[in-house]
């Protein structure tokens, strides 16, 4: 189904005009552009260059001071982080943000908690756990467990992630945004920090979700070969500023963008 | 070494997600509370319930409320003592006010009611967070206590202004009041705090449980999922009030019968639970209740020793007493920051895998 | 309408009635904001340098008074009778300056260099620990019973207008005002001073510039001793060194809120605005619901102003990342 | 009830001598009994006999709806899953041979095993399987449907040949109108004589042979061995060896069926262990190779532990190395010592148990080679009632059995009752007996020259029988020999003790019909670094370590002790390891030194590494260096004398 889906080219998210600036510093100037559903679309650019921050504006964490956002269709300005998750957008981030005082299993359980019947979860049916909230808590174990399954995690299911090594981590991080079942995922710098074996490992996992659940996928990455191989389209950020749109070959060849990386290498 | 758990596979979602999924433990926590239920009262004397055993489980209650705030939800609360009072006073206002009201339910309407209160002054942590809400907390103790020692109301115009519980029954037993058998105060006490503490226990490892840790451990992660950190912490501060809530009430009408509110639930008392939570370790029922016994017991065998055997004077004793305790915080923060809880499980990892190292 | 003619209107036309006696109080709220102030300070101190919220700060005003006595009545530690030499107030005050570094030398060692990256909340907790530690120390060795202490302060008073002024009070307000003059020049202009700066903001910093973590934080935390000194001879000249001396550190608490916990000024205009609003609120207020308000009252005005500034009068604003 | 036919095992009832028939009885007789757990999302998920049946049945129209035949071959590839089990009883109800295969078979032997089998479908678990299998679907005219169990990254596979388990079972389902024998007839329909299944043997020769094996061998070979072990239905296995192997065949196949007992199938080969320590298996089946890695796992782990700990347990491990086989075989003890073996049970041997999920073994056997007697004395010494089984495909398993009392590790045990032994002029093993295979398959000529007048099978293996009748294995016959200078040579034994020296990875003996006895060693890296750090030896990066002498020397200390232990040895009088030569890099079963079940192609071996083996017995000192770059090394490969 995907593969039908990513040729009607039918936008999830677009992005108009958006600026963003924290006091006198602009983050993001003017950057405009849009994911089309079922598709990776990866975001480059140098360090510094925005990227995260673009990421923080699509999921509400940061408000822009102008442009606007629509997602399936319906616009908005100002959105609650939650409210953003609510609305099926999932995320992990550039450094790991799991909660480590709960094991691997019970991560990727938090990333069911806006699936969850809000009564039988409630504080009354809670205290008496059997009952509602046991089925409900059940209920969601399965899904989590074929998540478990699908990123062939089940050897360290309740392991705490705090003891977990780096990938590992950020392999749980991807279950627990899986586990909300969003229609848009963005992966801040998903591969960043792995060895060679992890980072294919991880391809292949991106890979298969945005093919067995037609998920759409917005990336932010350094390393080129890998958004080569992942995006079908790569947009490309510097100093805030949108320099490039397209498929990866256009942009790889792009004057702009290599003069911007060289800028940074050098 | 005591453990022989292979073969005990789990076939289903309930059974794996058991509180005790491992044989051995269980059985040993069932043979611990026949222990306190069936046993003890046979040996126990009037002393032994009065001063240890019911101040020990009545301060477990408020320590497993604390804990649920400041373990689990991470905001740390020194408001306890006030919310006791809290307690107290409803329960004082609830019987007097309404005789006919069963004891049980004036315990529970005591949590409530401290419930509110307590979510009022979880208002703050909707801006403010870490120390800030811990100095919000304070504001809540102090103004609790000046409120309740101030206004008359609240001691029934008392001339003394103490609070004092009247007799009250449960099934034929009394279980309040001069002539209540200590006892009988003791069992009710001990199956009282048991059922909160398990109904504690199903919240923490329930999505609520899950909810709060989050909050704790990554606040901004957790929003970016879908949490509402305003709600949940606010849960989190009326749960954990009503706790404490029904601990201060149980401290006055089982324990202590009669208090000057401000003087029983002074800041101290804060610190005193904080010190369980700590020292029993953060994030643990079983924590609560190790803290509370610690903190409680410590004390007692302090004085014997040093004033008994060593011939101290009383009032050198107390300053002995508040360096010991400080010690003990700043030792456990050093060196286990989780407390005999953690303690206790990294012992258990080691039975578990002995005699191989891992 | 009763109600409003009571709680408004009668101690509007109170204050209207007697300027001179608000005068008076506002005066006196001044002078006790300046206590506020001080202690505050060293709150703000330390949280700037050790990211430590040093819970422990009103028992080092305490610890330090009782030392103080001790040396000038020249009594022999952990026996309260006076064997030694009776010390000069200087001397005194010199050489409970020295056990206030060696505490903060004893801090560093015990508390803070186990706990370093700990969680806020954890060292904070464990500062809270250490206040209990102190207060026990300090009643061992100096005795827990009410002491005098007088270091020479002029006390007395003069009439401005029908205004009554303490000269304690005047000498107070000049010793503090002194030591943050003494403390702005050490923390703008000295190298040492922006260290001090620079490891607030973060560790890695305060190593480029050169000086260990560890030295930065014993020197932070004497000079947190001497303002608890200072304060600790305030306070303690003026209602006598006692247990209750520890608790205006929870009379300070408000004003952090106020002024915020990273700024000096913040710390200084906050103690005041807590020091005055509190005496007139208790004076003009208190009797309506039958008085000693002023144990919360600072912390309830500090609430309200949380909820809309959380970062406090002169804290900057907070930018939360991923 | 199962014992209720034991004493009568030669003449098995017709409705219950093929493995559904046996299906039918127990979903009759205890349907709700557990016949499999799979642990899966989590949880052991049970299957009973009543619902196995079931899923058999549906699978078994799904088959039948593909025009699956009787006689017809499907081909059964994956990982030990009950879907892959139960496929095998579906294809057997409907007259079908289900043929196991190696899932982590090369292309290249799929295409030959395929084939040869004349496959009709095949059954697979996943996409990795289905891919092999189309890769080489060109060359196998017979194949014309390919199944598989796991969905995932099936999504893009749009052939019309290939289904899906669950789609297979739907459209046999609704097509259920228009066939002529319900399940049961078609069972019923099968006999104790057909042919069950067909077993691979991953020929130590290149040319792959089908051990056809009827329902009536597997079921009586079963039956016998488990009436002399004492296994009844209440056992619990765990089935983790690959499906292909008679071994696992024979357990979590045909006495699984046979006896009713519950088969565990692990959740993924990464949490093997944790799911042996869950399911901890009362009956339990292993290959040298596997019980030897749990064995360094245990010693490295020890080896690791605090003080007290390690000479608590090196202690009570010594007081066990005494007295715990004798306990374990039920022999008599003094009364201290058996209260001291009570304490170390308690203290070490119970808990070390425990960790592994071994304590509730009833019986465990070493099938496939020859284990180490160090390595199995270790675990009978902890109590462990583990037992070296004569397992060849030709027999089910069935030749012979241990009495209780007199286990050892060089001795397979007395013949099995029913089973007549001997050791022919050349001493080669042969026997005849009721689990006898009926014949290599498409194979008139091998048939022949193993099965020799009146039902004797030459085993091709050489052993000894000892004066009380047991008896040892050599070796393989064509392998075993003596050196020109007549000293008796089995290089499968010399090889087992080498293997189990530290720095030593693996090796491979050469000796019958040459002049002297040599060795091909590979290093156990992971060792000898750990050496080479400790003794803090730097050597440079790019220089390759097997070939440093200081390594070297280290081989040869142990060498050393291996001839001594032969020169103390009566039965190996001369034998010495005289030269031998560190070869880079380790044996695999993907480069194919190895069967996928550990075994030495030592024909392939010996071609693969000729020109070594010539410097060995040219009696130079070094191999040419133009050889030695053919193995990756720069300088030239020294050989080393002893």
């Amino acid at each position: 189904m995907s593969i039908a889906e990513k040729n009607t080219s039918e936008a999830i998210l677009t992005v108009e005009n958006i600026t963003l600036s924290f006091g006198a510093v602009r983050a993001i100037r003017d950057v405009s552009f849009n994911i089309n559903k079922s598709e990776i679309r990866a975001i480059i650019g140098p360090n510094g260059a925005g990227k995260t921050s673009m990421l923080n504006v699509i999921n509400g964490f940061y408000h822009p001071q102008e442009g606007k956002i629509s997602f399936r269709g319906e616009v908005r300005k100002q959105m609650r982080p939650h409210e953003a998750a609510a609305g099926g957008i999932a995320r992990t981030f550039q450094n790991v943000a799991l909660f480590k005082g709960m094991s691997t299993l019970d991560n990727i359980m938090t990333g069911r908690n806006l699936k969850m019947n809000k009564w039988n979860v409630s504080l009354v049916p809670s205290m008496f756990y059997y009952g509602p909230t046991q089925k409900e808590e059940i209920k969601h174990r399965q899904h989590v467990e074929e998540i478990i399954s699908f990123l062939e995690i089940e050897a360290i299911r309740k392991t705490p992630v705090g003891r977990l090594p780096y990938g590992l981590q950020k392999r749980v991080e991807l279950g627990r945004a899986l586990a909300a079942e969003p229609d848009l995922l963005l992966l801040d710098e998903p591969m960043a920090g792995m060895n060679l074996e992890e980072k294919e490992d991880m391809c292949r996992f991106i890979l298969d979700v945005n093919d067995e659940f037609g998920t759409t996928i917005a990336l932010i990455e350094h390393d080129m070969g890998v958004v080569m191989d992942l995006s079908d389209r790569v947009v490309v950020l510097d100093h805030g500023e949108k320099i490039a749109d397209g498929s990866p070959d256009e942009v790889k060849n792009d004057q702009k963008v290599i003069d911007a990386y060289l800028g940074v290498s050098s | 070494m005591f453990y022989r758990e292979s073969g005990q596979f789990k076939t289903s979602y309930q059974s794996d997600q058991a509180v005790f999924p491992i044989r051995q433990d269980l059985w040993c926590v069932v043979a611990f509370f026949l222990f306190a239920l069936v046993v003890i009262p046979y040996f126990g004397t009037e002393y032994f319930f009065q001063a240890i055993m019911i101040p020990v489980l009545i301060f477990s209650l408020a320590a497993i409320g604390l804990n649920l705030l400041t373990g689990y939800c991470g905001q740390l609360s020194l408001g306890t003592g006030g919310f006791m009072a809290v307690g107290a006073v409803a329960c004082y206002k609830l019987t007097t006010g309404f005789p006919e009201l069963p004891f049980i339910i004036t315990l529970l309407l005591s949590g409530l009611i401290t419930a509110g209160v307590g979510l009022l002054f979880g208002i703050p942590s909707l801006r403010i967070k870490g120390f800030y809400l811990a100095v919000a907390t304070l504001a809540a103790q102090f103004f609790l206590s000046w409120l309740f020692n101030k206004v008359a109301w609240f001691q029934n115009y008392t001339p003394s202004g103490t609070i004092t519980m009247p007799p009250r029954e449960v099934l034929g037993y009394a279980v309040t009041g001069p002539n209540a058998d200590a006892m009988h105060r003791y069992i009710f006490c001990l199956l009282f705090v048991i059922v909160l503490a398990m109904a504690a226990k199903n919240l923490v490892r329930g999505p609520i449980g899950r909810s709060w840790m989050a909050i704790r451990d990554m606040d901004i992660a957790a929003e970016l999922i879908g949490f509402r950190p305003f709600q949940t912490k606010l849960l989190a501060f009326s749960v954990s009030s009503f706790y404490v809530g029904i601990a201060g009430a149980m401290a006055l009408s089982l324990w202590l019968g009669s208090v000057e509110t401000a003087e029983a639930f002074d800041i101290n008392v804060s610190f005193q639970v904080l010190f369980m939570i700590i020292i029993g370790g953060l994030g643990s029922m079983m924590g609560s209740f190790v803290g509370a016994a610690f903190i409680i017991l410590a004390p007692i065998a302090l004085t014997n020793v040093m004033v008994s055997w060593l011939g101290m004077q009383a009032v050198t004793a107390k300053h002995f007493e508040f360096i010991f305790f400080g010690g003990m915080i700043i030792f456990f923060l050093v060196v286990e920051p989780h407390g005999i809880a953690r303690i206790w499980q990294l012992v258990k990892e080691k039975l578990r895998i002995w005699p191989l190292p891992y | 309408m009763e109600f409003i003619n009571l709680v408004l209107i009668g101690p509007i036309l109170e204050i209207a009635e007697y300027p001179a006696f608000f005068l008076e109080v506002v005066f006196g709220g001044l002078m006790s904001g300046v206590m506020y102030s001080l202690v505050a300070l060293g709150f703000v101190l330390i949280f700037k340098a050790s990211g430590v919220f040093n819970f422990a700060q009103g028992v080092f005003a305490l610890f330090a008074a009782l030392t103080l006595v001790g040396l000038m009545t020249g009594t022999m530690p952990f026996s309260l009778d006076k064997v030694l030499p009776e010390l000069p107030a200087w001397a005194a005050i010199i050489a409970t300056f020295i056990v206030m570094v060696g505490l903060a030398i004893a801090v560093e060692r015990i508390v803070l260099r186990p706990l370093v990256n700990q969680d806020h909340i954890i060292m904070f907790m464990s500062t809270i620990g250490l206040a209990f530690v102190l207060e026990g120390l300090g009643d061992t060795i100096w005795g827990s019973e009410v002491k005098a202490l007088d270091v020479g302060i002029p006390t007395g008073n003069f009439m401005i207008g029908e205004i009554q002024i303490q000269i304690f009070d005047l000498w107070a307000a000049g010793v503090a005002a002194f030591l943050v003059v003494v403390l702005a020049v050490f923390f703008q202009s000295t190298r040492t001073g922006r260290a001090l700066r620079a490891v607030a903001d973060d560790h890695q910093a305060a190593l480029s510039v050169g000086i260990p973590l560890k030295n930065i934080w014993i020197i932070v935390w004497s000079v947190a001793g001497l303002v608890a000194l200072v304060a600790g001879i305030m306070w303690g000249s003026k209602s006598g060194v006692q247990f209750s001396l520890s608790l205006i550190a929870l009379k300070a608490l408000p004003v952090l809120i106020l002024g915020g916990f990273t700024s000096v000024p913040g710390a200084i205009v906050g103690g005041l605005i807590i020091g005055v609003g509190e005496k007139v609120a208790e004076v003009y207020w208190g009797p309506l619901v039958n008085g000693a308000i002023e144990n919360w009252f600072a912390y309830v005005v500090a609430l309200v102003f949380l909820l809309f500034r959380p970062q406090g009068l002169f804290g900057d604003k907070i930018i939360e990342r991923v | 009830m199962v014992s209720a036919n034991l004493d009568s095992v030669d003449n098995i009832s017709h409705t219950e001598d093929t493995f559904p028939k046996l299906l039918l009885k127990h979903a009759r007789e205890r349907g709700s009994e557990p016949a499999f757990r799979q642990k899966r999302l989590g949880i052991w998920q049970t299957l009973t006999w009543q619902q196995a049946k079931d899923t058999a049945e549906k699978l078994s129209f799904g088959l039948a709806n593909m025009g699956l035949e009787r006689g017809d071959k499907v081909a059964i590839i994956g990982q030990n899953t009950s879907m892959m089990y139960l496929s095998m009883l579906a294809t057997q109800s409907l007259g079908g041979v289900p043929v196991p295969i190696f899932s982590d078979a090369s292309n290249e032997e799929f295409q030959l095993l395929l084939a040869h089998a004349e496959i009709k479908g095949a059954i697979c678990q996943d996409q990795e399987q289905i891919d092999k299998v189309e890769s080489v679907k060109e060359s196998i005219k017979s194949l014309e449907f390919l199944v598989f169990e796991q969905p995932r990254g099936m999504r893009g596979y749009t052939q019309n040949y290939i289904y899906s388990i669950d789609g297979l079972i739907e459209a046999g389902v609704s097509a259920k109108g228009d066939r002529k024998n319900n399940f049961e007839d078609e069972v019923m329909a099968g006999k104790g004589d057909d042919l069950s299944t067909i077993i691979y043997t991953p020929g130590t020769t290149a040319q792959p042979k089908g051990v056809m094996l009827s329902y009536r061998a597997l079921i009586l070979a079963g039956l016998k061995s488990a009436k002399h072990e004492g296994i009844n239905a209440h056992e619990n296995v765990l089935a983790y060896l690959p499906i292909a192997w008679i071994g696992d065949h024979l357990i979590s196949y045909a006495q699984h069926n046979t006896l009713g007992f519950t088969i565990n199938c692990p959740e993924s080969p990464d949490t093997l262990l944790t799911d042996l320590k869950d399911i901890s298996p009362s009956y339990f089946l292993a290959p040298p190779r596997i019980l030897e890695q749990v064995h360094a796992e245990i010693t490295g782990r020890i080896a690791g532990a605090a003080r007290l700990k390690q000479s608590l347990y090196n202690s009570f491990m010594k007081l066990a190395n005494r007295v715990g086989d004798r306990i374990t075989s039920g022999k008599n003890v003094g009364p201290f010592d058996r209260f001291a073996y009570l304490l170390g049970k308690f203290m070490i041997y119970g808990p070390i148990k425990n960790t592994l999920g071994f304590n509730k073994i009833k019986v465990a056997f070493n099938a496939g080679d020859p284990i180490n007697s160090r390595i199995f004395n270790f675990y009978r010494a902890l109590g462990i009632n583990l037992k070296p089984l004569y397992l060849q495909a030709e027999s089910s398993g069935y030749v012979c059995l241990h009495q209780q009392n007199e286990v050892r590790s060089n001795s397979v045990g007395q013949a099995a009752s029913d089973v007549e032994l001997r050791i022919n002029e050349d001493g080669e093993i042969e026997y005849r007996s009721a689990g006898i295979f009926s014949g290599y398959y498409k194979d008139k000529k091998a048939t022949n020259s193993v099965l020799i007048d009146d039902g004797w099978f030459k085993s091709g293996d050489a052993g000894e029988l000892s004066e009380n009748g047991s008896l040892r294995l050599i070796g393989r016959a064509d392998e075993v020999g003596s050196t020109t200078s007549g000293v008796k040579v089995s290089p499968q034994y010399i090889e087992n003790q080498l293997r189990f020296c530290d720095f030593i990875g693996n090796a491979v003996v050469f000796g019958a019909g040459r002049a002297f006895v040599s060795a091909l060693i590979t290093i156990d890296n992971e060792k000898v670094n750990g050496y080479l750090e400790k003794s803090d030896e730097n050597i440079p990066a790019d220089e390759e370590i097997s070939q440093q002498d200081i390594v070297a020397n280290l081989l040869e200390r142990e060498i050393n002790s291996i001839n001594t232990i032969f020169s103390d040895d009566p039965d190996n009088s001369g034998l010495k390891i005289e030269k031998f030569i560190i070869i880079p890099g380790q044996f695999s079963s993907l480069n194919g030194e190895f069967t996928q079940m550990g075994k030495l192609r030592r024909v392939f071996v010996t071609e693969k590494y000729k020109k070594l083996i010539d410097a060995i017995y040219g009696g130079n000192d070094i191999v040419d260096a133009k050889a030695s770059k053919n193995f990756g090394v720069k300088a030239a490969i020294k050989i080393r004398r002893l």
